[in-house]
């Protein structure tokens, strides 16, 4: 082979002063960056760096930083160095470029655009320490008369569910995390499309099983053992492509749940290959609804492409229950790159679309909507449910509570910080009841901030937020993108 | 309650805290007669040596006795009544007692010959030999002990470290023969030797002269300012026998520690031991078990039913910056594993699946878990044992060993206690 | 009172050995300063077996074999129940350490005497190693007395 | 340039009150003045407005179009617009007395008048949708004509100033109603326009309210998609729609609407079907500081925001019921009381004429048929 012409992304600075030898980076990275020969010297292998963090954090007397490698080319605003280095790897593997995790490219943020309302004088806020605050949040189909029997709803205290997130993509330990945390926030999990492990099983009732278009474990029992069912069309990382999980990644536990040969290739049609237009849809929510009795709702996942409200409309006509939408920067276990950083549309405009295309329609109580893909932090939440959603999933927020440091190299199986793996030692790494306990400090501290924010607008239930734009005033955006989000501009 | 211990010893500690587990109220009495306090034993060598003050002696303070309401009378027994239940000291005192602990212990064996009575001639068992031998000490000259075992390679270093010449006469062919095989006696001998100490195996001494010389059994002669006997102890069961309790070897107890007579325990060097290994009662006289034994023997007297299962024959000894420990049974034969290097060995007998036997040399790290394999006889297969022969340690111990560990965590489960 | 050690979710990173031997040779604590200037022994050692480990600490037995054997009476149990060694009157004949089945017990780098898990009796708050364990491997538990 | 009310929404603090009398005597429209007069402070004489039921009995079976015109012109298109699908029975200037303390006073008419047959069948509506479309229609399409009130036998009269001195501007001494509500303004600019004061009404609903709607833009969505156009931009516009799609449209009961705009919150929940209605209709939740009174031909109820962020304060006399935002409305006009009570948050005041159980069926159920067949 020739000289690679890649150098590394990452340079690894040691403090002499600090470096103790204890040899934590050296049994901490499985990537072998890190080396302590006999005589007591380290030596790094940085172009091995991938810029987790993993020995850094962990590094006892702070020896450790992590820089990006101090190479430039010479300044080209077009040709940039990414572009480069995309190229490099190109020539030299002749093949597509995969990577992890969402889009990380510098699109505008319309979460960034959007500011939020408080009261002054006129109205009084409200203190959530001392009044009470509800973020209980209903999803399913509203729109039975009060003379009919109710529909089925999943019930949440607090609007944010984790995202799908197949165990072969994640650790079973990151499973168990969020279940665990699902269940004591009251909300719900995703199984994503890898089945049910035996050991998740008993978090059914706050757990919503994904189907999509590999099928894997889907049966009977796996529909009942759950409070919902999703359907997933697309996914914001990657719409329009199926799933590839690589073969080293299928563990027999991987295997078993999803019901395949170990260590074979689990792939995932581009296509539910029993879904070629909408009416087949509507016939597999059918089917789903008939197979648990009409007692659980059915969700289903789209990836926000350019006509998405027209396809929300289908979906709600079709029979969901529950429209999920992932917006451009959801994120994957795997994606090629190309797909990863330019497909899709931003999912505040998504919801802001969808939510008065379905209003418009009159259909907008048949359904909740969902909101997938991008939501940082607990102002995301807010000014998503303002635009429309009854709640989000998160999954990249979630991982990082974990210990995600969005590293992007998923696919690789090889995740330091035990997440992205199946790898039986790495996925030691993330002990459940830390790992639970991390995510329901999150959530905690969403819900608090979620219920100051409510609380400055003067409002003490999360219904009175959903749809509630008033609340939103956009800033440094142009008139076009106001009257799509359907907010007006700051200081109107 | 009224308790009386016989003895100040390393039992005597253990009783008091076993007694003390049950029973707050309960008078205890303890009969010191050699009027030291509770000092340990194996650190008069220690003293000898210089290494150690008198203070660092004692096994326990005073503060001790007092925080547990042990009151000590510096004074020997020299009589038992049982049907009385009194106990008689030397000043003429009898102290009434409900329950007995007889903790007398045991003394160095004298051989019968020609000049042991001279006054240079001394053994090193008590406080009172270390200051004797002390006094004795000159730098430069030559200490003659008698016999390898523990006392004598502990009585060598000391002196050695005084700055004596030392030459040791061991009648066995290899030093340490009740504890170390030949070929680890070997790897041990060659040590003190490097270390300056003339080591004859194979000899006997046969009388010592009016000027101090020792002759030896092929005609040497040995001029020596001081010989050390160390050639091996016997119980102090004199007591128990005029009281008319059963003894052999040593005194005769059941599984609770308890004497012929009811009322009546005993525990430490004087009692005879069941090991476990070889299923026969011996005389064990070993300061782990003096400890354990003085306590369970406290517990039962108490009032509880505490049983001693045994023990196995086990040692540790430190001498010139090497630790020997060995444990199991001697006499039973079976495949010998060995391994070796630098200064440390380790050789392990095995018969089946059960290890009988282990001796390690500087090597201490992994010596307990090899200890409670052969007291809890944990079944381990041979190939196993040659894995982990191939490079000791910690981690390489058989699968086996932690599960059964494991087990115990869970479920408790030590023999002992 | 003792640590409890998980295999299921122990790295193998041996930070718990690390502040372990800082947090007892002196530095107070301070783990730079203790290994750049000493060389600080951890009171528990990791074992690392295939792909399981954990740090192989003191279970505190009750009637503990090692107090049974030890010599001088260093070894000694105090009130909250943690078997601890008092330094000054170990003479290193290792008898206590011929006597843990656990194999806890460990010579000092020195030799002259053994070292053991206190529970970091002299510091304040829970010991080093389970705070400063990274994955919840380490914890301090009131159950499961050995006998 | 200042923008009206409807260009923008724009929040306002308030003096409320009613009177009613449940028997269905009517009194005059001095009481009212006194009680809002009362609290003169509560206003900053930017909007003031009454609503009195009972007042045009001679035509209680017409629907009374109270119509603001900018200019003859809006007039001439209004009118032209409501011959098109109405029989005009009546039409006049509404009677008003000229003093300086009323300034820019738009052409204020009212008429009388009947659906047409054809134009009703031609929209497949029923009666009152119709209508409620025709005045929607009005308020936002037809620039320059304002519906301020469109119900049987009842009237809106408001305008810019204070309560008092609209009160005078428009005689009420001289009208006769069983029910009155009264409304003083401080809004937080000066609109300059008439159609901004309360009382807001549709068909029979009238609703005057002190506070804001912290969850309006949820509330109107949702009416939005039911067909409702709002077209003030006013809080008190979104509730009296809201009222209307829940009692007149979905047919809910008085007590089911008020656990709907009111909900309890979830842990203090105690029927099931509270927890129904607080699912299905969670949009419709008003949220925020208010106190209001809603009021038809058969009573009228007044309600506080969940957490009671406003005032309101209710006292009964006889026949009579009074609610005010403070106490010292009331004083001033029944100094005797018999009871007076401070309702809790969410907790509704009631008042309904006698032998009726609900504030929707009209007590001209028969004039209405008749009214059709006549």
């Amino acid at each position: 082979m020739t000289l690679s012409l890649l150098t590394p992304a990452f340079s690894v600075g040691r403090n002499e002063e600090r470096c103790i030898r204890c040899g934590v980076c050296v049994n901490q990275c499985i990537n072998q960056v890190h080396h302590l020969d006999e005589d007591g010297f380290m030596w790094v292998t940085e172009k091995n760096c991938v810029g987790c963090h993993r020995c850094a954090v962990l590094c006892p007397t702070q020896a450790l930083t992590i820089t990006r490698f101090p190479l430039d080319f010479r300044p080209n605003q077009y040709w940039s160095a990414d572009s480069l280095r995309e190229i490099y790897r190109q020539a030299e593997s002749g093949g597509v470029l995969l990577t992890g995790m969402g889009n990380p490219r510098p699109y505008r943020s319309y979460f960034d655009h959007l500011l939020l309302n408080a009261s002054q004088v006129t109205n009084p806020s409200i203190d959530p320490l001392r009044e009470p605050m509800e973020l209980t949040t209903y999803l399913g189909d509203h729109s039975a008369g009060l003379s009919e029997a109710e529909k089925p709803l999943l019930k949440l205290e607090i609007p944010v569910m984790f995202s799908a997130m197949s165990y072969g993509a994640v650790s079973l330990n990151v499973q168990k995390s969020l279940a665990r945390a699902a269940r004591e926030m009251v909300t719900y999990w995703n199984t994503g499309e890898g089945g049910l492990h035996d050991e998740v099983k008993e978090y059914a009732d706050c757990t919503i099983v994904q189907v999509a278009s590999g099928r894997f474990g889907v049966s009977p029992d796996y529909l009942n053992n759950a409070a919902a069912i999703e359907i997933k069309i697309g996914q914001g990382a990657k719409p329009g492509i199926g799933g590839h999980l690589p073969a080293e990644k299928v563990s027999p536990g991987v295997a078993q749940t999803r019901m395949i040969p170990a260590w074979s290739d689990a792939i995932s049609p581009a296509p539910h290959h029993d879904i070629y237009s909408i009416e087949d849809l509507a016939q597999l929510i059918e089917t789903i609804k008939v197979a648990t009795d009409f007692q659980k709702p059915v969700a289903v996942k789209v990836a926000a492409v350019h006509n998405i409200s027209a396809i929300a409309s289908g979906i709600v006509r079709a029979g969901a229950d529950i429209v999920a939408i992932d917006g451009f920067r959801g994120a994957t276990g795997a994606a090629p790159l190309r797909i990863r950083d330019n497909i899709g549309i931003p999912i505040e405009m998504a919801i802001a679309q969808v939510d008065q295309r379905l209003r418009d329609e009159g259909i907008r109580p048949k359904a909740s909507l969902v909101s997938a893909g991008g939501i940082r932090n607990s102002a995301d939440v807010v000014k998503i449910l303002a635009l429309g959603a009854d709640a989000v999933y998160i999954g990249t927020a979630a991982l990082v509570a974990l210990g995600c440091h969005l590293c992007q190299t998923c696919f690789t199986g090889r995740c330091n910080w035990g997440i992205a793996t199946t790898d039986r030692q790495l996925s030691k790494r993330l002990n459940p009841e830390i790992g639970a306990m991390r995510a329901i400090n999150l959530l905690k501290a969403w819900e608090h901030e979620i219920k100051e924010m409510m609380g400055g607008m003067g409002i003490n239930a999360v219904d009175s937020l959903r749809g509630n734009r008033l609340m939103l005033k956009g800033i440094g955006l142009e008139q076009h993108e106001l009257d799509l989000l359907g907010v007006s501009p700051a200081g109107a | 309650m009224r308790y009386v211990i016989i003895g100040n010893c390393i039992a005597a500690a253990g009783a008091v805290e076993g007694i003390r587990s049950y029973d707050q109220k309960g008078e205890i009495t303890i009969i010191d007669g050699e009027r030291r306090g509770c000092y340990s034993r194996p650190l008069i060598s220690y003293l000898l040596a210089g290494s150690k003050g008198a203070a660092g002696l004692h096994y326990r303070s005073e503060a001790f006795f007092a925080r547990n309401q042990a009151r000590v009378i510096p004074a020997r027994a020299v009589r038992i009544d049982p049907p009385a239940g009194q106990v008689e000291l030397d000043d003429g005192m009898m102290i009434d007692y409900d329950r007995l602990l007889l903790a007398t212990g045991a003394s160095p064996l004298i051989p019968e010959l020609p000049g042991i009575e001279h006054p240079r001639v001394k053994t090193l068992y008590t406080w009172k030999d270390a200051e004797e031998i002390a006094a004795l000490v000159e730098t430069g000259a030559t200490a003659v002990i008698l016999g390898s075992g523990l006392i004598g390679l502990k009585a060598a270093e000391a002196l050695h470290q005084r700055g004596m010449k030392v030459v040791i006469v061991e009648k066995q062919e290899q030093i340490l023969p009740r504890l170390l095989s030949p070929w680890s006696a070997t790897i041990a001998l060659r040590h003190l030797q490097e270390q300056g100490i003339q080591v004859l195996t194979g000899h006997q001494a046969v009388s010592i002269s009016e000027s101090g010389e020792v002759e030896l059994d092929h005609g040497a002669k040995i001029p020596a300012q001081l010989v050390i006997v160390a050639v091996g102890n016997r119980p102090n069961q004199s007591l128990a026998r005029e009281a008319g309790l059963k003894t052999g070897k040593g005194i005769i107890v059941n599984q609770y520690l308890q004497t012929s007579d009811p009322d009546i325990w005993a525990a430490g060097d004087v009692i005879e031991t069941h090991n476990i290994l070889s299923g026969a009662a011996e005389v064990m006289a070993l300061l782990p078990l003096a400890h354990l034994e003085g306590y369970l023997a406290g517990c039962n007297m108490a009032g509880q039913a505490v049983r001693y299962p045994g023990a196995i024959f086990l040692n540790a000894v430190h001498f010139m910056g090497m630790h020997i420990i060995a444990a199991g049974e001697p006499n039973r034969s079976g495949t010998v594993l060995q391994w070796q290097q630098g200064s440390s060995s380790l050789e392990m007998t095995i018969d089946g699946d059960y290890l009988l036997r282990y001796i390690a040399i500087n090597l201490p790290g992994i010596t307990g878990p090899l200890t409670a394999i052969v007291e809890q006889q944990i079944r381990i297969e041979l190939k196993e044992w040659q894995e982990f022969i191939r490079e000791p340690s910690m981690a390489s111990l058989p699968a086996a060993y932690w599960a059964e560990m494991r087990r115990w965590e869970e479920h408790g489960g030590l023999r002992c206690g | 009172m003792r640590v409890q050690s998980n295999p299921e979710y122990c790295l193998g990173c041996g930070l718990c050995r690390l502040y372990c031997a800082a947090a007892h040779d002196g530095y107070d604590g301070n783990l730079l300063k203790a290994f750049k200037r000493g060389t600080p022994q951890p009171r528990a050692d990791l074992i690392v077996r295939n792909d399981k480990s954990w740090l192989n600490t003191c279970r505190h037995c009750h009637n503990a074999p090692c107090i049974n054997a030890c010599l001088t009476g260093a070894l000694q149990k105090d009130d909250q129940g943690i078997v601890f060694i008092d330094s000054q009157r170990c003479v290193g004949c290792f008898t206590c350490v011929m006597v843990c089945p656990f194999g806890h017990i460990q010579p000092s780098r020195d030799s002259y005497r053994v070292v053991k898990c206190d529970l970091c009796r002299d510091q304040k708050g829970i010991p080093a190693c389970v705070s400063f364990c990274p994955n919840g491997a380490l914890s301090l538990t009131e159950e499961v007395e050995t006998r | 340039m200042l923008k009206l009310e409807g260009d923008i929404r724009i929040p306002a603090g308030c003096a409320i009150a009613a009177v009613l009398n449940r028997s269905g005597q009517r009194f005059d429209g001095s009481t009212i003045i006194a009680s809002i007069a009362t609290m003169h402070k509560r206003s900053n004489g930017l909007g003031g407005g009454f609503a009195a039921y009972g007042v045009y009995p001679q035509y209680r079976d017409h629907y009374a179009l109270h119509i603001f015109y900018d200019d003859a012109g809006a007039q001439q298109m209004c009118e032209r617009y409501l011959m098109h699908h109405f029989r005009i029975t009546e039409r006049e200037p509404v009677p008003v007395r000229y003093t300086r303390k009323i300034a820019r006073a738009p052409l204020i008419w009212r008429y009388f008048a009947l659906p047409r047959e054809d134009s009703l069948s031609r929209q497949q509506l029923g009666e009152e949708d119709f209508v409620a479309a025709v005045v929607m229609t009005i308020n936002s399409d037809l620039g320059g004509a304002y519906v301020v009130s469109s119900g049987r036998n009842m009237a809106a009269f408001k305008g810019e100033g204070y309560p008092e001195d609209i009160g005078e501007f428009f005689r009420l001494e001289e009208y006769q109603a069983y029910l009155w509500t009264a409304h003083g303004r401080f809004p937080t600019n000066t609109p300059g326009w008439w159609g901004g004061a309360h009382p807001f009404t549709l068909l029979n609903w009238s609703v005057v309210h002190n506070g804001e709607i912290s969850s309006y833009s949820t509330n109107r969505r949702y009416l939005e998609m039911y067909g409702y156009k709002i077209s003030l931009q006013t809080d008190t516009e979104v509730i009296a729609y809201a009222f209307d799609f829940l009692m007149r449209k979905e047919g809910l009961s008085l007590e089911d609407a008020i656990d709907v705009i009111a909900a309890p919150f979830w842990s203090k929940l105690d029927r099931e079907r509270q927890a129904r209605l607080r699912r299905r209709y969670a949009s419709l939740l008003l949220n925020g500081p208010f106190s209001i009174i809603v009021a038809t031909n058969n009573g009228l109820i007044a309600v506080n925001d969940r957490i009671k962020l406003r005032p309101l304060v209710a006292a009964s006399r006889n026949e009579y019921l009074y609610v005010a935002s403070e106490e010292a409305a009331i004083r001033a006009v029944a100094p005797v009381l018999d009871r007076t009570w401070s309702p809790g948050g969410g907790e509704p005041v009631i008042g309904l004429l006698h032998n009726q159980e609900g504030l929707l069926e009209a007590p001209s159920t028969g004039l209405e048929t008749n009214a059709r067949s006549a």
